[in-house]
């Protein structure tokens, strides 16, 4: 996957394109924008799974997060916000306290990240289990990554799906509890 | 608890000091409603004319309604006071600019009935034709601005198709489009024009199929239905309370069509049925229009061959050069398109009638919107306001 | 089924005891000429007899007899049970145009009595919203008068008057 | 040295590598290709709508009233357009493009013709790539609302963006109807394993009793609801009080948003055809559909859809906003689930 | 390794974003900008280690999901509140008793 220069002039694009947007989520004034550039962002994490080889995943993305998860927010700005009228300033409070705080993680975690991929032994994950044996000639493959997506999720990680769906389930019939409930109409 | 705990950094920040002001909730109080004033109108696509409501709207629903009306009142009552009796008639053509026809039949009939003259049969029997087919061209705009309304663009063209023709013939009979003063003071302004009553044989089959097209188009569609029924119910009781009339009462199933209680012309010699729909709903009142303009066109037909046989002869009784009738009042009501247009005029012997009191079908069919409106969504404010058939020129006289 | 005048005549007065009602057949039916404080007795008598049963307000006139200083108010009643109809009358003086309001016993009346107190100033007391319903709620006078004069140059000024105080942007 | 050395050695001197440049040339000519289609379905539509409501459509301008379109576009383009006063310029200007660039993008995967060189970009992903750009527009059509400042646009922006939403999944519903049976989400697998038999393509192959073409349905009705026509137009609709997202935009942005409308409704049809009706197949064996047969046999199929649609567009009255929430998830989606349900009991006993 | 970094930062702006705002809706923003990062970790580290292998990707697969149901109803007890108290305004809100 990881290509000639072409490939690096994409990564280097798409994660300076992320990391701005995320910025502007994060310091944005007013609340619109920030959930757009969320958008942008998600748009850009979906594009970073492109270059890792991830079609799948980046489609998945794409549908959950920039279809469904940014049209959420939108809709609770809309409902929780006056409709139009004054665009109230998001009021950042201890800007230090947050800036003190992602910094110390970054150390630790660049620390953390240094060390784990020196140490690792280099025949890392040559023990496959037989299953994943099909797996492995067809990930390359642009068409064979859903395909094996597809077929892992329905052998190896049959268990978690199911889970996935039922969680599913109980959040959906969970969230229209909470705003019907409040809501009362 | 101390607020801020996490951060600990100390407490002099500004927002120690603003005790968190949280109005609880008051225990019936579940949920604020915020109640929206909206205006509709008085320049709204689908009021016809200038209707303003004022509504009061919870969220989706309509909490009250209530119409402003009076913008397109020109104080046609106390213009009647300064006309002479002849004059009247010419005013009466903006009432309801949708159906001149009648309203200048009802003008006529209430002077004639103060003057007390008989009007030669063969006037008579014009203007019941030209009744009838001003009728059907007047329930043709609305279902066409009715289809508009829902959103169906079609049925508006087939319906102005056939009206076309009708305007034509009305046309051909007195010049005028749409205010015709045709109808005058004793009688007709002038007799037919040859060749047009075999004109007028030839277009009642086109019609005929023209209503069954745009029943098919409109009426009977399954998503018109599904919209307009079970809304805007208008209970019996209450339609005769509020003294509606028209379609609006039959819709409601009560058979009052003032062709039929109180017959004028020759409208018990002609053989038609009142059509009444139990379902009081807009769909009803809707229905009972397209229904009714195939009576009409019955109508026409039975009257046609009337004037057929009937030699042709003066059509208008030779008044004085001013009409003066002896003091005393009437009242002369007839069957408009809207409804029971009532004329009463009181004459104290001069040349000009001393009042003229119009009674406006569309103004009392509109008293019932404030009763019946609130409880319905926004959406269908639009269905059941159209299907009042409201003409504002009649409302605000 | 409908009764005729003159039946319609002994019906009303064998009902009514005591109300002092003169009748006479003009250009368009019975006519019943009843005072201003019988007005509602009579209504109610006509609105709930079955043998009567006047369902059905036809309409509301007003006439301004400026002559013998009096409004007459003309109320058309239909029955849809047995199709008779009847014309009230009542005469009130123009000094204070009072009347009892019918619009318990018609829903109808409601908004053709604020027409005729908005263009010939009949004031019905006991009305749920007597406001002017056709003219601009600040209008002064009402036109239906005979002696309402209406001159132009006035009216400039007054409504020039209004848009200094500011009401009318 | 043919044309394309010299290309080469041009591109090469570039430094670019060669795909980069053959991918903006695609793009180029899919815009144009776009555009030319947008502009003759419009006048299609206006010719046709008028001939329905027993009048001529546009006459005047150019032959029989064909340039009236392409008149239509540059006034569009000219017209100044205002920005209100109290909406927020940057979301204002950027909401038509959020709204029209999923309607440009979906081009890229559908198979107009024999694949090699009829479909600009054969995803292995197709559908589902499709269905994820199509839900950005949702997105862009809310904050267009939202950015026009006015209280009736933002709630019209709303209603729609809800209207879109719910008819979102029981489309995503139907779309896999065809995946499971031809087994793979690219366009052009699908297209290939429904043969050139009209037996054999989704929409009328017995062998599934029908359940592909309820699925056709139901696709055709959300395809309706996301392109906004006549039965579910609510949010354009001028009689109802609330007024369309698109209402404060005018002259050059309100031009994206009409492309954007057309180019979606000719994008539907489009994998409808590849979808449910064979492709580029011709109906008949005999009949020649490889090479530039295949174009003209998918463009017959697209199109009659899109006259269908623009038939249904000219005839009916509007849904109310409620039945047509209603009708989405209490009619369409149970039906799309059970038909999905069956069609994949049915794939996997064969 | 570039990836690390690059999802370490991506997590660290989450981390500012959920601190620093007083509005709910941005905390939410603030998690989804960190559950991104995860994402986009685990893909990075399955595709370097173990090309052959997608349980990485698998496994971000489900934390969308999850992700995905969360911020449904994480927006949904936003919607409750706002419904009773006006105001989304985190730091008004402590009080537990509905």
């Amino acid at each position: 996957m990881n290509g000639g220069a072409v490939w690096w002039v994409f990564f280097y694009a798409l994660s300076a394109f992320t990391l701005f947007n995320a910025l502007l989520v994060v310091t944005g004034k007013n609340l619109f924008k920030c959930a757009l550039h969320l958008m942008l962002v998600f748009l850009g994490v979906a594009g970073l799974f492109l270059l890792q080889g991830a079609f799948l995943l980046a489609g998945v993305q794409t549908l959950i997060y920039t279809g469904g998860v940014t049209t959420l927010i939108l809709f609770a700005i809309m409902l929780s916000e006056e409709v139009v009228g004054r665009q109230r300033q998001l009021v950042s409070r201890g800007v230090s306290i947050g800036i003190s705080a992602a910094i110390c993680f970054l150390g630790i975690a660049l620390t953390i990240f240094g060390t784990a991929v020196a140490q690792l032994p280099e025949n890392y994950g040559v023990h496959i289990a037989p299953v994943a044996q099909f797996v492995a000639e067809a990930s390359h493959l642009p068409m064979g990554n859903v395909r094996a997506v597809g077929v892992a999720l329905l052998t190896q990680f049959l268990v978690p799906f199911e889970f996935a769906s039922v969680l599913l389930v109980v959040a959906v019939i969970g969230a229209i509890v909470i705003a019907r409930l409040a809501g009362g109409k | 608890m101390k607020r801020n705990s996490d951060s600990g950094i100390g407490s002099n920040y500004p927002w120690h000091k603003q005790r968190p002001v949280i109005e609880e909730p008051r225990p019936g109080e579940a949920l604020r409603a915020d109640r929206l004033i909206v205006n509709m109108g008085p320049q709204h696509p689908s009021t016809h004319g200038v209707l303003r409501m004022i509504l009061t709207v919870d969220g989706e629903w309509v909490v009250a309604a209530e119409p402003d009306i009076g913008y397109l009142h020109r104080g046609f009552e106390k213009l009647a006071e300064m006309r002479d009796y002849d004059g009247t008639i010419f005013l009466s053509d903006r009432w309801d600019y949708l159906a001149s026809m009648s309203n200048n039949i009802a003008m006529s009939l209430a002077i004639e009935r103060l003057l007390d003259i008989q009007v030669p049969e063969r006037a008579q029997w014009i203007r019941m034709l030209v009744a009838e087919l001003q009728r059907i061209a007047s329930h043709l705009v609305f279902i066409a601005a009715y289809g508009l309304d829902m959103g169906a663009m079609t049925p508006f063209f087939y319906c102005f198709r056939e009206r076309e023709r009708i305007v034509g013939f009305f046309e051909a009979l007195c010049g005028a489009r749409l205010t015709y003063h045709y109808v005058r003071v004793g009688g007709v302004a002038a007799d037919l024009p040859d060749g047009f009553l075999e004109e007028l044989e030839k277009f009642i089959p086109m019609l005929q199929s023209g209503f069954d097209e745009i029943d098919e188009l409109l009426i009977y569609n399954p998503i018109l239905i599904e919209r307009t029924s079970g809304i805007g119910i208008i209970p019996p009781h209450l339609a005769v309370s509020y003294g509606l009339s028209g379609p609006m009462i039959r819709a409601s199933g009560i058979p009052y069509d003032v062709r039929k209680c109180h017959p004028y012309l020759f409208y018990d010699a002609v053989d038609w049925d009142v059509i009444t729909h139990e379902a009081c709903d807009s769909w009803a009142r809707v229905w009972v229009r397209s229904q009714e303009m195939r009576q009409s066109l019955r109508i026409v037909k039975q009257v046609v061959e009337r004037l057929k046989e009937m030699p042709a002869g003066e059509v208008r009784v030779k008044l004085g050069r001013s009409i003066r009738p002896q003091k005393g009042d009437c009242y002369v009501a007839i069957e408009s398109p809207r409804g029971e247009l009532g004329i009463y005029i009181v004459s104290d012997g001069s040349g000009k009638p001393y009042r003229v009191k119009i009674r406006g079908p569309s103004f009392v069919n509109l008293s019932i919107a404030p009763r019946v409106l609130p409880g319905v969504k926004i959406a269908d404010l639009v269905a059941i306001l159209g299907s009042f058939d409201l003409v504002m020129g009649e409302v605000d006289r | 089924m409908p009764l005729s005048e003159s039946q319609l005549e002994e019906e009303i007065k064998g009902k009514l005891a005591g109300v002092p009602v003169s009748f006479n057949v003009g250009k368009s039916g019975l006519e019943a000429h009843v005072g201003r404080e019988h007005l509602i007795e009579l209504c109610k008598l006509l609105h709930d007899e079955p043998s009567l049963c006047f369902d059905y307000l036809r309409c509301i006139s007003t006439v301004d007899w400026i002559e013998d200083g009096q409004i007459e108010v003309v109320y058309h009643l239909y029955s849809m049970a047995h199709g008779h109809c009847i014309i009230i009358k009542v005469r009130i003086p123009r000094e204070e145009p009072k009347l009892p309001t019918v619009s318990g016993i018609w829903a109808a009346a409601n908004w053709l009595e604020r027409e005729a107190y908005d263009l010939m100033g009949v004031v019905f007391d006991g009305h749920p919203d007597l406001r002017r319903i056709l003219l601009p709620q600040d209008w002064e006078g009402h036109p239906l008068r005979k002696d309402y004069s209406y001159d132009p140059v006035e009216f400039d000024e007054w409504y020039a008057a209004k848009v200094r105080r500011g009401e009318i942007p | 040295m043919s044309l394309t050395q010299l290309c080469e050695r041009l591109l090469n001197w570039t430094g670019l590598p060669v795909e980069v440049w053959v991918g903006l040339v695609v793009a180029v000519i899919i815009f144009l290709f776009m555009t030319v289609i947008v502009l003759a379905v419009v006048y299609l539509f206006r010719k046709f709508a008028g001939f329905i409501q027993l009048r001529l459509g546009p006459r005047y301008v150019g032959p029989r009233g064909v340039l009236q379109t392409v008149c239509d576009a540059v006034k569009l383009l000219a017209k100044e357009d205002i920005i209100p006063a109290e909406a927020d310029k940057g979301i204002f200007i950027a909401a038509p493009l959020i709204v029209f660039l999923p309607a440009y993008l979906a081009y890229i995967v559908i198979p107009f013709g024999q694949p090699p060189h009829f479909q600009p970009k054969d995803l292995n992903l197709g559908i589902l790539y499709v269905l994820a750009i199509t839900s950005i527009t949702v997105v862009g059509i809310i904050t267009a609302g939202w950015a026009s400042g006015s209280k009736w646009a933002t709630i019209g922006g709303m209603r729609s963006g809800a209207q879109l939403i719910s008819y979102e999944v029981p489309m995503s519903l139907a779309v896999l109807v065809p995946v499971l049976i031809s087994g793979s989400l690219s366009m052009k697998d699908i297209a290939e394993m429904q043969g050139d038999r009209i037996w054999y393509w989704n929409a009328f192959n017995i062998s599934y009793f029908g359940l592909a073409f309820i699925a056709f349905v139901i696709y055709m009705i959300c395809a309706l609801a996301e392109t906004n026509q006549i039965p579910f137009d609510l949010p354009e609709a001028e009689s109802e009080l609330v007024a369309g997202y698109n209402v404060e935009y005018s002259g050059m942005r309100f031009a994206f948003f009409f492309l954007a409308e057309f180019s979606n409704l000719f994008v539907v049809c489009a994998i409808a055809t590849t979808l449910f009706l064979g492709g580029w197949y011709a109906p008949l064996p005999f009949l020649p559909d490889d090479g530039f047969w295949s174009l003209l046999w998918f463009m017959l199929k697209t199109l009659t859809l899109v006259f269908i649609v623009l038939w249904i567009r000219s005839t009916y009255p509007r849904v109310r906003i409620d039945q047509l929430m209603e009708f989405a998830w209490k009619r369409l989606f149970p039906i799309a689930l059970i038909d999905l349900g069956i069609v994949s009991l049915i794939v996997a006993l064969r | 390794m570039h990836y690390l970094v690059l999802s370490a930062l991506l997590f660290s702006i989450g981390i500012y974003g959920v601190l620093t705002r007083r509005n709910a809706i941005a905390i939410l923003m603030g998690i989804e900008l960190m559950l991104n990062a995860v994402n986009l970790n685990f893909v990075a580290v399955c595709a370097s280690l173990t090309p052959n292998q997608i349980t990485g990707q698998i496994f971000a697969a489900f934390v969308i999901v999850v992700a995905a149901a969360e911020a449904c109803i994480g927006f949904a007890l936003i919607i409750a509140i706002y419904r009773n108290f006006a105001k989304v305004n985190v730091d008004d809100i402590n009080i537990m008793r509905w």
